[in-house]
């Protein structure tokens, strides 16, 4: 019991504190394939700490929802900490739900932050919001069909019985549905967390934002949590891909050697996925806001092939 | 506890003596308005919380059966009770109550413009059918109640009588009823005549014997029959119309409740009087599920008319109800009851949720019309400020609708899913495929039902006020509050004690099915499918209040700066902000309606009106982006000009010739010698 | 590929910190501003660009900031998208009467504690434009400055130690830094 | 004895009114009259039904058996409440200055009670065919009452078409006495003759003469395509004489077309009459729905509902079976009783706007809440809706006709939802909605209406219940067909 407790606190520091170092190392990747030499990995702390520090100018047309979006962003990617497993296949608070309880979650944290960027009546928040939605709507789809496609691999959707079933299976990677489900999962993971091609972070340009729009009219402590936050969770899908696709080295006894080499396996993981993350953000474009629903589109072909291919390999 | 049956008859009898004690004395009071608003609501309370009690008191176990021959030929009138019924009767308690303490703060400004007294009458005998109709045990006492419960509704929405639209509108629905009753009648007749019985009993017991065409076509009669009360996409087009028409508080009845009557007849059908019947019928319904689903909630989101969007909302989750009631006929056919159960389980709780979110937001929109006199979103804005708790309980039932957690809609939703994903244990891959793309589609709707949530919710109420409407709105009164605040506290307790109804729930389905459903529960924790899969709503909603208080906290502790300061909000340093500035419904919409161009089939128009000087400065702009409706121009549309061009043709025989007149006899005697011959 | 290809190939260009190239000053001035702003800012500035009325050849020095050769990223310097994110406000230009309220606006709309640097002769007094019928004045006359950068253009590495002097000089308003 | 009572009574009214000057005099007979032919009829179907036989009088002239019973039960009762309520409606129609007009009125509506009444107890064929050939000749010159253009050329229409048709019906039942007397010597022109000989009678003449009079009676009975007499006439006629045309004299056409079918399916067996009846009904049911869907007037609203629903009684028939039977005499009832309580409402409609025109009635509830009240429920009860009668009576037409022809029932509920969806558009113009600027508010003829009450509440009754007399009076009637 102790141990568990012991490793939900360690998952849960290892997102809230890792996150910014994840943002940093991508940012830091991104600048050394762009030639430059770039922020040093741990900028995203620095700004962090500046922004905690600094005033909150609020509009005056804003509602409390403004004020309580970022603490409700910040705990729900908290709370799905406690909820993906990291290092071992065992996560004590994994019982409060599956894997689309954790899809749920996010889905009530873009829900808010949509309506604080309607919130200011300004039309870049607005803007902002219905662009977001139209993906978060668009990649729903996806995600659930890609979880279907492992469910019916691993006859579960709890997180943790995937994650464990799946590296008991030595041949997984052999599974075609199982690569399908990956690629298609990965598409969407960069939809969900505003990275290229469908949204650019770093654009200083209004009109082609997505996420920033809606987080245009925030700063201070505010801006401090939802940057934070979206740091978490790009932590979460990036720990999700590896755990559910690669559940390498995730430790099945709570023990501390397994737990320390299932941190080292996360590290890497992660870290080869924020790797790829950042080579195509440099190799690509981002797409035109209508062409992503394309994307989208073939993302859930692949995983509806997925899942046909599940029933006819069967 | 055990439940005796005098207990349930004094319930149901007093259920229904409040309701035509209500109905008579709101008539009684025709010529004193506020009088008749009293007694009309007071009653219907009364009424409602009876039938409160008398669907629990089903739900826990007790029967009832009540047979007067005298009353209706052939059969009389028979009644009973089972779980299903009791069920479907807490399903209409449960909204009737607030809208009846609703309705005493919402009517208030109707004394004297329209008739309390009618209003009062019909929405007694409205509820009094709706209750009645569940318990309905033969055929002939289920159309009676049925078509009353049709004309109440259709009185109800004729109240605001002066509005051309509502004219029309009322004529829609209650064509579109007639005729599912219509195609009611002609199934029930079929089924009876070929089970030899107009008692429900007797076609449970006949069912098996009818087979072949018999056997579909009775289904699909009955389907079409309560697929358009229930508003299921493309027999939908009159609850858009209806339900904005109507008072508020019966828009919450009707949404709320009424369609899901069609719910409980299409159950009754496939798992009582046919039970179970070919793979193609669940799947016709899963079908039709995620058509309605998905068109529902795609015509809501380019909906800026507050109340209609919400109607379209609940074509949506009809949608998602079908999911679970189709997916259990599915399970059933292939003989695995105990996931029947568990998606049978998911679409009668996502029933029992659509009523008490779907009411609080028509509620919602009910005070916001009330306080605005628009129902159109692009008219309000800033009310978050100018009604602070109608704004609180709005955004609860849109969380709740759009399926979050810790709100109902998820727990219902989640069900949903679970039901579905767990389709794979069917061997056969068509059906299969059906349900990955029900899982789709069901995965679509919700995350569009959060876009136009955000949409309803953000436009409404947040940014500033679009109009000197929106601008003066005032908070409304203590009673149309309290009823929302107890739906509201209704979409939290659904939403993290699911077990209080999974627990009632799961006898019901038990009792259809004969087997119990494939899932485990305790207060704070539901297992499907073995491990398939698990949720703890209770912690969800712990944790994350949790985690909300420790958040400031912390900062605090780490002495974050607290500040704040007010200033307006940054417009690239323009002069003034106005409501003119903000995004309205219409362009939050407009990514929706390009990508799914397809099937909204936008009309644009763009009219600008230069300078005569110069083309370089405008006049004025107008601009207006319509979505056609597919089945207007497709189905109704063509149905309507035919029979009219029929008629038109028809009516050129009556040429006031007295000759030709003289002729018709003639050529009929003709005509009917040469066929006697 | 041959992109791939090409960002394996090409070396990092941003020059390193340590090895002066053409102007000596660029990593004098980023270690300090270094050390400064990690006083204030944590060593995380971000700069809100604000355009009051220049001929835009401020702006080519400004762009050039973010270049892979000077790389102003890499201490911690931002430009972003919004004033609400800011820290520093970089005026541009002699203020013209239409931007005169919309540059006051930004500055209200940047939350404190705030830097306001104006950048190029024409911010610090107006320049050639001086009593310009649409000129409304220098940046000073409507937000208070805390540096000005002269210079028509300014260099990057001007411009870069400006935002330094800024850092260094919070409480004595108006600093000018010239080309030496 | 107590039914020449009861022919005596209006044929004396019709007489004395005719010769009085005195208008409030005139009122009095007529309404005195009124209530004495229904008490007489009453008690004279009562004794029928209690005493499970039939009443015969003047040598075999006069019969009334159980059917005979319901219909001389709906004329004297329709009749008595359309006499009173006709007592309001001419005050307010014809001023001191028309009492012509008014006792022409009062004669004639008495002299038509008179005609149907014999129609109805008659047991002599040839008898019935004059008699009813004289309510038409009644009637034209009610329909001509106020002598205008229109109502001249309705009167004129239905006199020319009801004459034809009563002709064709004359060739028929010659042709069916010459079946009889063909086959089996000689018998006399009397129903039960003819009835005791129908197993002996020529199949192949009486094939013939079934047409002939189906389509005879049938134009009495505004079927269709016979109809087209029908939506003139009711319309000019005055209310109350539509009231009693629409509601009562169509059932006298159809009751005579029933004797008949009586015979012709003991001749032939039941399935040639229903096909022609079913076929005739739908066609009825179809071209009544056409018109109903773009109807403009009121009052010929009303008209073309009775061909629907004369067509749907005609199908309940043509089911046939005891069910098919029992819904359509019970239709009978039910459309009398609305139909008569909506012709007579459209005559307040008529007095309180001055026009049939459904476009320019708006805002009835309001202006009239009564009226408007007591319209909405009729048009509800005519469109089959509960708590009212005609909803149980085309349920158990319909339910025999899924048993008997199930096709035909199906098509016969989607023309009733046509009809339902025309008719509801039209009640919905007229009732909601603001009254005219100029129209005072508050019901006119307030008083006359109170005999409506008794439409209202046998409506309602009946579509609550189905009283065990009500079902033996009906059993009984059945039985007389042979049902």
């Amino acid at each position: 019991m102790t141990a568990s407790i012991l490793i939900e606190a360690i998952q849960l520091l290892i997102v809230a504190l890792a996150a910014p170092l994840l943002v940093g190392s991508v940012r830091k990747l991104k600048a050394r394939l762009q030639g430059r030499r770039g922020a040093s990995v741990f900028q995203p702390y620095r700004d962090l700490r500046k922004l905690l520090v600094k005033e909150a100018v609020i509009s005056e047309n804003t509602s409390w929802i403004f004020r309580f979006t970022p603490y409700l962003v910040a705990s729900v990617m908290l709370l799905s900490s406690l909820v993906v497993p990291m290092l071992t296949t065992r996560t004590p608070l994994g019982f409060t739900g599956n894997i689309i309880v954790l899809m749920y979650l996010l889905l009530l944290a873009t829900f808010f932050l949509a309506l604080a960027g309607l919130d200011a009546g300004s039309a870049f928040g607005g803007m902002g919001s219905s662009r977001e939605m139209i993906i978060a709507a668009l990649a729903e789809p996806t995600v659930m069909i890609a979880i279907f496609a492992i469910a019916l691999r691993v006859g579960s959707t709890s997180l943790d019985e995937i994650v464990r079933r799946g590296a008991d299976d030595s041949l997984l990677l052999l599974n075609p549905g199982h690569l399908l489900a990956f690629v298609a999962f990965f598409i969407v993971a960069l939809a969900e967390t505003g990275r290229l091609p469908v949204d650019n972070p770093a654009t200083h340009l209004e009109l082609t934002m997505i996420h920033e729009a809606m987080i245009l009219e925030y700063s201070g402590r505010h801006l401090a949590l939802i940057e934070w936050a979206a740091g978490m969770k790009l932590f979460l899908f990036l720990t999700l891909l590896s755990n559910l696709f690669f559940p390498w080295g995730v430790a099945r006894t709570l023990e501390p050697l397994p737990v320390a080499i299932a941190f080292a396996a996360l590290a890497l993981k992660v870290g080869a996925l924020a790797a790829a993350v950042a080579i195509l953000e440099t190799s690509i474009a981002k797409l035109r806001l209508f062409r992503v629903p394309e994307l989208l589109s073939g993302s859930f072909t692949l995983a509806l092939l997925a899942v046909i291919s599940f029933f006819f390999v069967r | 506890m055990t439940i005796n049956e005098a207990l349930m008859l004094n319930l149901l009898a007093g259920m229904l003596s409040s309701f035509g004690a209500g109905a008579i004395g709101a008539l009684l009071c025709a010529r004193w308005p506020r009088a008749a608003r009293v007694v009309g609501h007071t009653f219907a309370l009364l009424g409602a919380l009876l039938a409160l009690g008398l669907g629990l008191a089903g739900l826990a176990g007790g029967t009832v059966s009540v047979s007067i021959a005298q009353v209706l030929p052939i059969g009389g009138v028979a009644l009973g009770v089972d779980r299903l019924s009791a069920f479907f009767i807490l399903v209409i308690a449960v909204a009737a109550v607030p809208s009846a303490i609703y309705a005493l703060g919402y009517t208030r400004e109707y004394e004297g413009r329209y008739s309390l007294a009618g209003m009062g009458a019909a929405l007694n005998l409205f509820l009094a059918s709706m209750s009645l109709v569940v318990m309905a045990r033969n055929a002939l006492t289920f159309l009676a109640l049925w078509e009353a419960m049709s004309l109440a509704s259709y009185f109800l929405v004729m109240t605001e009588r002066d509005d051309r639209e509502t004219e029309r509108a009322g004529w829609l629905y209650f064509v579109m009823t007639h005729a599912g009753f219509a195609c009611l009648l002609v199934g029930f007749l079929l089924l009876s005549h070929a089970t030899g019985s107009m008692e429900f009993a007797g076609w449970q017991a006949g069912a098996a014997a009818v087979t072949g065409t018999t056997r579909n076509l009775v289904f699909i009669l009955l389907a079409v029959g309560f697929g358009s009360k229930a508003g299921v996409i493309p027999l939908h087009i009159w609850l858009p119309q209806a339900h904005p028409a109507a008072p508020s508080h019966v828009s919450a009845l009707m949404s709320g409740v009424m369609i899901k009557l069609g719910i409980y007849g299409l159950v009754r059908v496939g798992f009582d009087w046919l039970s179970g019947g070919p793979a193609w019928w669940g799947g016709a319904l899963l079908l039709v599920a995620a058509i309605s689903a998905v068109l529902g909630v795609l015509y809501a989101l380019v909906e800026h008319d507050l109340k209609r969007l919400l109607a379209y909302h609940s074509v949506e989750n009809i949608g998602i109800i079908l999911f679970g009631v189709g997916g259990g006929m599915l399970f059933q056919t292939y003989h695995l009851p105990a996931l029947a159960g568990l998606a049978l389980i998911a679409g009668l709780y996502h029933t029992l949720n659509h009523a008490v979110f779907k009411s609080l937001l028509f509620m919602g929109a009910g005070a916001v019309l009330h306080a605005t006199h628009t129902r159109n979103m692009e008219e309000m804005g800033g009310l978050i400020k100018r009604m602070p708790q109608t704004a609180v309980f709005f955004l609860i039932g849109s969380v709740a609708i759009a399926a979050l957690p810790p709100f109902n809609g998820f727990i219902s939703e989640w069900l949903t899913f679970q039901s579905l994903l767990l389709s794979f244990q069917i061997p056969d891959k068509a059906v299969n495929l059906t349900f990955a793309l029900s899982v789709a589609a069901l995965a679509l709707t919700s995350g569009l039902a959060a876009a136009c949530f955000i949409k309803a919710f953000g436009i409404s109420f947040l940014a500033l006020p679009r109009s000197e409407h929106a601008e003066s709105a005032r908070e409304v009164g203590f009673s149309m509050r309290a009823a929302m605040a107890l739906l509201a506290v209704a979409c939290l307790v659904l939403g993290v004690a699911p077990f209080t109804v999974l627990k009632f729930l799961s006898k019901t389905t038990s009792e259809l099915l004969g087997a119990t459903p494939d899932m485990q529960f305790t207060w704070n924790r539901i297992v499907t499918g073995g491990s398939f899969a698990t949720v703890s709503p209770l912690w969800i909603a712990v944790a994350l209040a949790a985690l909300l208080a420790s958040i400031p906290i912390t900062l605090r502790v780490f002495r974050a700066n607290t500040a704040r300061r007010y200033y307006e909000t940054w417009g690239c340093g323009r002069a003034v902000q106005t409501a003119r500035f903000e995004y309205t419904a219409t362009s939050f919409a407009n990514p929706f309606k390009r990508v799914f161009s397809v099937l909204y089939r936008p009309v644009k128009e763009l009219a600008i009106e230069f300078h005569p000087e110069s083309r370089f400065f405008v006049r004025t702009i107008s601009y207006s982006n319509e979505a056609r409706s597919i089945f207007d121009d497709a189905i109704y549309g063509p149905l309507n000009r035919m029979l009219r061009s029929f008629a038109q043709r028809v009516r050129l025989l009556q040429s006031g010739n007295v000759n030709v007149y003289l002729l018709y006899i003639l050529v009929a005697l003709v005509v009917l010698l040469v066929i006697a011959r | 590929m041959t992109l791939v290809k090409k960002i394996w190939t090409t070396p990092v260009v941003t020059e390193p910190q340590g090895v002066i190239i053409e102007d000596a000053q660029i990593e004098i001035i980023a270690r300090q501003i270094d050390e400064r702003a990690r006083k204030l800012f944590g060593r995380s500035l971000h700069i809100r660009e604000v355009d009051a009325g220049s001929c835009n050849g401020c702006e080519i020095e400004i762009v050039a900031l973010n270049n892979p050769y000077y790389d102003l990223e890499r201490f911690g310097l931002h430009f972003v998208a919004s004033p609400r994110h800011a820290d520093c406000l970089l005026v541009t230009g002699p203020v013209t009467r239409n931007m005169a309220d919309p540059l006051r606006r930004t500055y209200e709309a940047t939350p404190g504690p705030k830097l306001v640097v104006a950048v190029g002769d024409c911010a610090r007094d107006c320049g050639v434009f001086a009593g310009g019928y649409g000129v409304f004045g220098p940046v000073s006359a409507v937000v208070p400055v805390d540096v000005v950068v002269a210079g028509c253009p300014p260099t990057p590495p001007m411009i870069l130690s400006g935002i330094l002097a800024a850092l260094e000089k919070r409480e004595q308003r108006q600093v000018e830094i010239t080309q030496q | 004895m107590i039914l020449a009572t009861l022919l005596l009574i209006p044929a004396l009214a019709a007489g004395s009114i005719a010769l009085l000057r005195n208008r409030r005099l005139m009122e009095t007979v007529h309404a005195l009259a009124a209530l004495a032919t229904l008490g007489t009829g009453l008690t004279a179907a009562i004794r029928v039904w209690r005493g499970k036989t039939e009443i015969i009088a003047l040598d075999h002239l006069l019969r009334a058996d159980a059917l005979s019973a319901l219909m001389v039960t709906l004329v004297t009762l329709l009749g008595a409440i359309a006499a009173i309520y006709g007592l309001g409606y001419i005050r307010a129609e014809f001023d001191a200055e028309h009492t012509k007009q008014a006792r022409m009125f009062f004669s004639l509506s008495q002299v038509f009670i008179f005609t149907m009444l014999l129609a109805v107890t008659t047991d002599n064929l040839g008898v019935m065919w004059v008699a009813i050939e004289a309510t038409t000749l009644a009637t034209v010159f009610l329909v001509n009452l106020h002598n205008t253009q229109n109502s001249l050329e309705a009167a004129y229409k239905y006199l020319i078409l009801s004459s034809v048709g009563i002709a064709l019906a004359f060739i028929g039942t010659v042709l069916m006495y010459y079946a009889g007397s063909a086959g089996s010597g000689e018998i006399a022109v009397n129903w039960t003759s003819l009835h005791a000989a129908a197993s002996r009678l020529n199949p192949q003449v009486v094939r013939l003469a079934f047409v002939f009079i189906l389509v005879g009676y049938g134009t009495k009975a505004g079927l269709a395509p016979m109809h087209t007499w029908l939506p003139d006439a009711h319309s000019e006629a005055p209310a109350p004489i539509s009231a009693l045309m629409s509601g009562v004299l169509l059932n006298v056409g159809l009751y005579a077309l029933v004797r008949f079918k009586a015979v012709v399916d003991i001749t032939l067996g039941s399935g040639y009459s229903s096909r022609l009846l079913m076929g005739i009904g739908l066609l009825s049911l179809a071209v009544a729905s056409a018109f109903l869907l773009t109807q403009r007037n009121y009052k010929r609203m009303l008209a073309y509902s009775s061909v629907e629903h004369m067509g749907i009684i005609c199908l309940g028939l043509g089911f046939g079976g005891y069910w098919g039977v029992f819904g359509a005499l019970l239709h009978v009832i039910n459309h009398a009783l609305s139909k008569s309580l909506l012709f007579m409402l459209s005559g307040n409609i008529l007095l309180k706007y001055r026009t049939t025109d459904i476009r320019r009635v708006r805002g009835l509830l309001r202006a009239s809440p009564l009226t408007g009240g007591a319209f909405l429920a009729g048009t509800l009860a005519l469109m089959g809706l509960p708590p009212f009668g005609p909803f149980i009576s085309e349920f158990i037409i319909f339910r025999a006709g899924i048993e008997s022809n199930a096709w035909v029932a199906v098509i016969g509920i989607a023309l009733l939802v046509v009809v339902f969806a025309g008719m509801l558009a039209s009640v919905n113009q007229m009732l909601y909605g603001e009254p005219p600027d100029k129209l005072e508010r508050g019901d006119v003829l307030k008083w006359s209406m109170t005999p409506l009450a008794v439409n209202f509440v046998l409506l309602v009754a009946l579509g609550l219940t189905l009283p065990s007399a009500l079902t033996n009076a009906l059993k009984q009637a059945i039985a007389v067909l042979g049902g």
